[in-house]
């Protein structure tokens, strides 16, 4: 397995107005690894994601994809550099098809296809995340739990190098969420890198390889997840001094 | 000295053009492209007790604010507020009010041309220079500054002092939460769209004191209060204040040292800045 | 191209072919109707190109056509007309690209009266480099252009619009705008340079609306300031448009058709309250059929469609 | 029938109706004849024609009827039916207007549009139907080319060189007789009809000796003109010139009278010669030049302006009213003299002389070329003191302050 770092956070900052939500972090992503990016509600993780994939400029500090620094690049470029995501509150196209859906995410990024071969291929992704029944079908009809299939599909479908998954599996009952968590670790042994923010305690420890947490915009601890939810500083970040 | 005079003076007028749009645009949330024959059918109230009856016209405030005041109410009651309800988000809103406000609009100047008539209606009131600093400026103007600098004290206070006032603002800020705080919305909505009328009338009353006017040309004033609205940060009244006023310096200006020629392109270019460089308006909230 | 394109392209030839024989069958006013027709239908087509899928509610139209007209006026006693029309077509494109770069980054409101600003600040450089510079005396447009050639230019360019209309929509453009449409910040992150996209659409509908300004500019035969940049227009355009409905490349054309007769019968019987009646009609409109006739017609189809499954 | 029905069905029939109307039109040619009229109602140009435009149609048929109609070659009477469009200021509309009077409602004759551009673009619409266009207000250097291209059309207001000719004639009078100087501030409203005469002036006031101290354009709706005002003030100008459109023309007037722009000759084209300008301004316009100006003393113009007021309730102004109400006395006499045979009128109009309002009218190359140019406030009246060869000019007097 290559060591090589796949993304490299160093010592960014994002300020909204008075608010300091990330706050000096630096982290490393590996090749092929999955990290697991946790903290309590409000720590800044989604900012995180959001500096990422573009969404955001940091007001300090730099990101680099393998070497190349996107932190100062608008969210199409990151995109097309090979970063897909989905969102914590899924961001359906609601006059697409589902199909459709899919296909956006093929044609424009790190993915170029048209035409008849981005048909198969969105349609391949779509199966994988077993919405092979609901290709046409309009948006509106779809439930939570497809929506966020049909947005993994559409990551999926740029063929990423990083894919980034904002509470992906929140919501899900026991037995999606083993699916889910096939799903992902089938992801990541075709050799993308994936980062993880995430609730669900069972996902996080069958998936990733390692953490990092966070609380008030900076990092805490950073580990393995046996080691990190271990650590006092987390438990007390999550729970309060008491359980400390 | 001339050119902050002359300015200040244009630039009160304009407020007085803008003033209550920006009371209907923000908090009522309607683009109301109608605003300009609002304030035409107040400035032939003013002509008419003017001409037949002999008085002030000033004297028309006393039946042009009110009128203004329920048919804007009328309007906003039982033309409005079915877009609002009809609208699934703010966009649609914005495009329901900017169609149907049009052919309001259209529907008003035709009215007009039925009541009125297709001709110039101008007079002379207090048309007599007086000395600001030795320089002779019209009294009319000056009038119209000083109830400008009232109309907006007053609107300032109220919506700063009062209950109301509060209300209002907090409806401009975010309908929504407002609603959650038990506000009465669409009273408010409606009340501020009325109120909004009532004031762009009462600004014609001022206007028809010095500027010339007839059935189609409201289009003008629309368009200038847009812009001071867009420019100054929608639903405040202090950034429609302050564009009015940059607005008229920057014409005069332009029209004094440079080329009168080119005073509405510079008005133009001066708003095109704005948006670009702050795009949320000069006063405005830059939406999360 | 399947079957059904195949064939929706043959109708359209057919009907193109079938329209500009109508000069030859009836003239005078109808002809006049039909060019004020084929005017609003490559105006309003051309409009809902661009603002149908991203939203953007342009009212710049005026000063593209404004623009154009100029062109025309001003060159037509030295440059060949054929090649005026090429130049103002150029111009709108230019001056919708030089907009689209500062302008398209505002949303919503702000564009609209944006653009509103720009017919009038088009105007206003216009008029005065007119006035300062080039000095010419009165703009007039003498020309032996009939009004039946003027009807056929608008033909080719409907032809035109319907083209590049069909290709963009079959095209990766067509769909990141439709993207756009929906969700910009999803279009960021599935690599959609939306800010290009919009652009090109913008400029397209800059050049048409320039090169019809041009087309018409004859039958003006003197064009003042006030009556090539009027904003009434702009304001007609997008009403057509969105009367008609923006998400079809015919919608517009269903829209244009009906208001076009609509307001020439209210012109005609009541020519005293005209105006009046106008805005009446359009806010009937306005509440009575709020997604367009494309959206009624849609609906009917659907539940026609309905009501044979079920019966 | 349930709400979606309903619309259905208003809808059908609102374009079943609406076809049928366009397919119909009114196609019965009866007694009276049928003559149709397109200008503004609304839209920019509305104000203007509703002083100068439509009452005098309304004046003129009024009298025709009263009287029991045009007195026809065959001794019969025949009513006017004056059939309106609003052309909403839209020269498409204009156009659309025009040709639906030609083919749809097959009227016999066709009052010419307002305004220079409306006339313009209407123009080869009249020519291509044969309707004579007898033009009251448009004023255009062009009109060589114009009579040349469009066979059946007429001028009769003047031209834009003979406009500010006349005002050079009249600065560069008051100069030789000592009571001005030769410094002029001239300004000029940024729309077609300002730029060119801004544009013929410069030469001419150049060559008359006149020197142009202060030159300035203004754009259209413009709402505060004191800038203008206070920079042609400081020019110390001897006279000023303004080639000014009606909203402006009240404006200049009024920021000149507050500033103490007080030159001898102080000069405003459109709308100066409007009743309303008196009504604004009162006794303080007295002096005051502007485009146009009648000679009102004699009796036919006497008369008009009575019945002008006796019928539409309104006063005439002082320059294209009374021209307008003359193209409609040509016309009318054309049809008395020949019928209502389109080709016979125009060829008549062409060559007979008439007997106007405005005094005798012969056309030569399609235009009247003896017009008023210039017309001053005196006394409360605008009399006309510049012509092209009419007489009856009033002498010039210089203006003493507001």
């Amino acid at each position: 397995m290559a060591e090589s770092t796949a993304l490299d956070v160093q010592g960014v900052s994002k300020r909204f107005g008075g608010l300091l939500a990330v706050d000096d972090l630096s982290f490393a992503v590996r090749e092929n690894e999955v990290l697991g990016l946790i903290g309590p509600n409000g720590s800044g993780k989604t900012t995180v994601m959001n500096l990422i994939s573009g969404l955001l400029k940091p007001n300090g500090g730099e990101i680099f994809l393998g070497d190349r620094k996107i932190s100062d690049r608008p969210a199409r470029i990151i995109a097309r550099a090979g970063v897909a995501r989905t969102f914590q509150l899924v961001r359906i196209l609601p006059s697409l098809t589902v199909l459709e859906n899919v296909i956006a995410g093929a044609v424009f990024g790190h993915k170029r296809l048209w035409g008849r071969a981005v048909r198969q291929f969105a349609l391949r992704q779509l199966e994988r995340v077993g919405m092979g029944h609901a290709v046409d079908a309009p948006t509106a009809s779809l439930t939570y739990i497809d929506e966020k299939r049909v947005e993994l599909a559409r990551a999926l479908a740029s063929d990423p190098r990083i894919l980034l998954l904002d509470e992906w599996l929140a919501g899900l009952n026991p037995t999606e969420l083993q699916i889910g968590i096939d799903l992902i670790s089938s992801l990541r042994e075709e050799g993308r890198t994936i980062i993880l923010v995430e609730h669900v305690m069972d996902a996080i420890r069958s998936l990733c390889d390692r953490c990092v947490v966070m609380n008030s915009g900076a990092k805490i601890a950073e580990g393995t997840p046996e080691q990190t939810l271990a650590d006092r500083e987390v438990i007390r970040a999550y729970l309060g001094d008491e359980h400390a | 000295m001339d050119i902050l005079i002359t300015g200040v003076l244009l630039g009160a007028t304009y407020s007085l053009i803008a003033m209550g749009l920006t009371l209907q645009y923000g908090v009522a949330r309607i683009m109301n492209l109608a605003n300009g024959e609002m304030l035409v059918a107040g400035a032939f109230g003013a002509f008419w007790v003017f001409t037949t009856q002999k008085l002030s016209p000033f004297t028309s405030v006393a039946f042009v604010a009110p009128g203004a005041f329920v048919l804007n109410w009328l309007i906003y009651r039982f033309l409005l507020r079915p877009l609002v309800r009809r609208a699934k988000n703010r966009g649609m809103l914005e495009v329901d009010s900017i169609l149907a406000t049009f052919g309001m609009a259209f529907a008003f100047v035709g009215i007009m041309l039925l009541v009125f008539g297709g001709e110039y209606f101008t007079y002379s009131y207090l048309d007599e220079p007086v000395a600001i600093f030795g320089s002779p400026f019209g009294l009319n103007r000056v009038v119209a500054c000083l109830v400008s600098v009232a109309l907006c004290g007053l609107l300032y206070l109220g919506l700063n002092a009062t209950r109301t006032g509060m209300a209002l603002r907090a409806v401009a800020v975010d309908p929504a939460a407002a609603g959650l705080v038990a506000i009465d919305v669409p009273r408010m909505s409606t009340f501020a769209f009325a109120l909004g009328g009532a004031v762009t009338a009462v600004g014609g009353i001022v206007l028809s004191t010095f500027l010339t006017m007839d059935a189609s040309i409201g289009i003008v004033f629309t368009m200038k209060a847009l812009i001071i609205v867009i420019m100054g940060g929608v639903g405040d009244v202090r950034g429609a204040i302050i564009a009015s006023l940059i607005l008229g310096l920057a014409e005069t200006a332009v029209a004094s040292l440079i080329d009168p020629g080119l005073t509405l392109a510079a008005a133009y270019l001066l708003f095109l800045l704005v948006l670009l460089f702050r795009p949320e308006g000069l006063f405005g909230r830059r939406q999360s | 191209m399947t079957r059904r394109e195949t064939v929706s392209v043959a109708m359209v030839a057919v009907a193109l072919a079938i329209l500009a024989c109508l000069p030859f069958l009836v003239d005078g006013y109808l002809l006049s109707l039909a060019v004020g027709i084929a005017m609003y239908t490559v105006l309003a087509t051309s409009w809902a190109l661009f603002s149908g899928p991203t939203h953007y509610i342009s009212l710049a139209t005026a000063a593209f056509y404004g623009l154009g007209a100029y062109v025309v006026a001003a060159g037509v006693d030295v440059i060949p007309y054929a090649v005026l029309l090429g130049l103002a077509g150029i111009a709108g494109g230019v001056v919708a690209a030089l907009v689209g770069l500062a302008t398209l980054r505002l949303s919503g409101v702000y564009f609209v009266i944006f653009t509103l600003g720009l017919a009038e600040l088009v105007r206003q450089i216009v008029t005065w480099v007119q006035n300062n510079l080039t000095g010419s005396r009165g703009m007039y447009v003498l020309t032996e252009i009939t009004e039946r050639m003027i009807f056929w230019e608008l033909l080719a360019l409907a032809a035109a619009v319907y083209l590049i209309g069909w290709l963009v929509t079959r095209s990766r453009l067509g769909f990141a705008l439709r993207i756009i449409g929906n969700d910009e910040v999803v279009a960021a992150h599935v690599g959609i340079n939306s800010a290009a996209s919009k652009l090109a659409l913008f400029v397209i509908s800059g050049t048409f609306a320039g090169t019809v300004g041009a087309v018409m500019a004859p039958r003006f035969t003197y064009i003042e300031p006030s009556i090539a940049f009027s904003p009434e227009l702009s304001f007609q355009v997008v009403i057509m448009a969105l009367l008609g409905g923006v998400h079809r490349l015919w919608g517009p054309l269903v829209g244009v058709i009906p208001f076009t007769i609509l307001w020439e019968v209210i012109a005609g019987r009541f020519p005293t309250q005209t105006v009046l009646l106008l805005g009446i009609a359009f806010l009937l409109i306005v509440y009575l059929i709020p997604n367009g006739v494309v959206g009624r017609i849609e609906s009917a189809i659907k539940l026609a469609g309905r009501s044979v499954k079920h019966g | 029938m349930n709400r979606r029905t309903a619309l259905k069905a208003v809808i059908a029939a609102v374009f079943a109706g609406s076809l049928a109307s366009l397919a119909i039109g009114a196609a019965h040619a009866a007694d009276p004849i049928r003559i149709g009229a397109v200008a503004p109602k609304t839209g920019p140009l509305a104000a203007g024609a509703a002083v100068t435009h439509w009452p005098n149609i309304q004046l003129w048929a009024h009298q025709v009827n009263e009287q029991g109609g045009l007195k026809m070659k065959d001794g019969t009477r025949r009513k006017v039916e004056i059939i309106e469009y609003d052309d909403r200021t839209n020269p498409g509309e204009t156009i659309k207007a025009v040709q639906r009077l030609a083919t749809q409602d097959k009227v016999d004759f066709i009052l010419a549009p307002y305004g220079t551009g409306l006339n313009l673009a209407a123009a080869p619409i009249f020519a291509k139907y044969g309707y004579p266009q007898i033009t009251s207000t448009s004023i255009t250097d062009k009109t060589a080319e114009l009579t040349k291209r469009y066979p059946s059309i007429f001028f009769t207001l003047g031209t834009t060189t003979a406009l500010a000719n006349s005002v050079a004639g009249i600065l560069v009078k008051l100069h030789n007789e000592g009571k001005i100087g030769n410094k002029v501030a001239m300004v000029n409203v940024a729309d077609a009809f300002g730029i060119e005469l801004a544009e013929s002036a410069r030469p001419i006031f150049k060559d008359a000796g006149l020197e142009i101290v202060f030159d300035k354009s203004y754009p259209l709706g413009t709402q505060d003109l004191s800038p203008i005002v206070k920079g042609a003030k400081a020019a110390n100008p001897d006279a000023f010139v303004a080639w000014s459109y009606p909203p402006d023309t009240f404006g200049l007037t009024a920021q000149a009278k507050i500033e103490g722009l007080d030159t001898k000759a102080f000069y405003t084209a459109v709308a100066t010669a409007f009743p309303v300008y008196l009504a604004k301004f009162g006794k303080s316009v007295n002096g005051v030049l502007g485009a146009g100006g009648v000679n009102p003393d004699t009796p036919a113009m006497k008369a008009y302006y009575a019945a002008h007021k006796k019928v539409t309730g309104k006063d005439a102004d002082y320059w294209a009213s009374p021209v307008m109400y003359a193209t409609l006395q040509v016309l009318g006499q054309a049809i008395e003299a020949v019928g209502t045979d389109r080709k016979a009128v125009t060829d008549y109009i062409k060559n007979a002389t008439f007997k106007t309002v405005m005094g005798p009218w012969k056309f030569t190359n399609q235009s009247i070329h003896d017009f008023w140019t210039v017309g001053q406030w005196q006394n409360g009246t605008f009399y006309g003191v510049a012509s092209t060869g009419l007489s009856g000019a009033k002498p010039v007097i210089t203006k003493t302050g507001w």
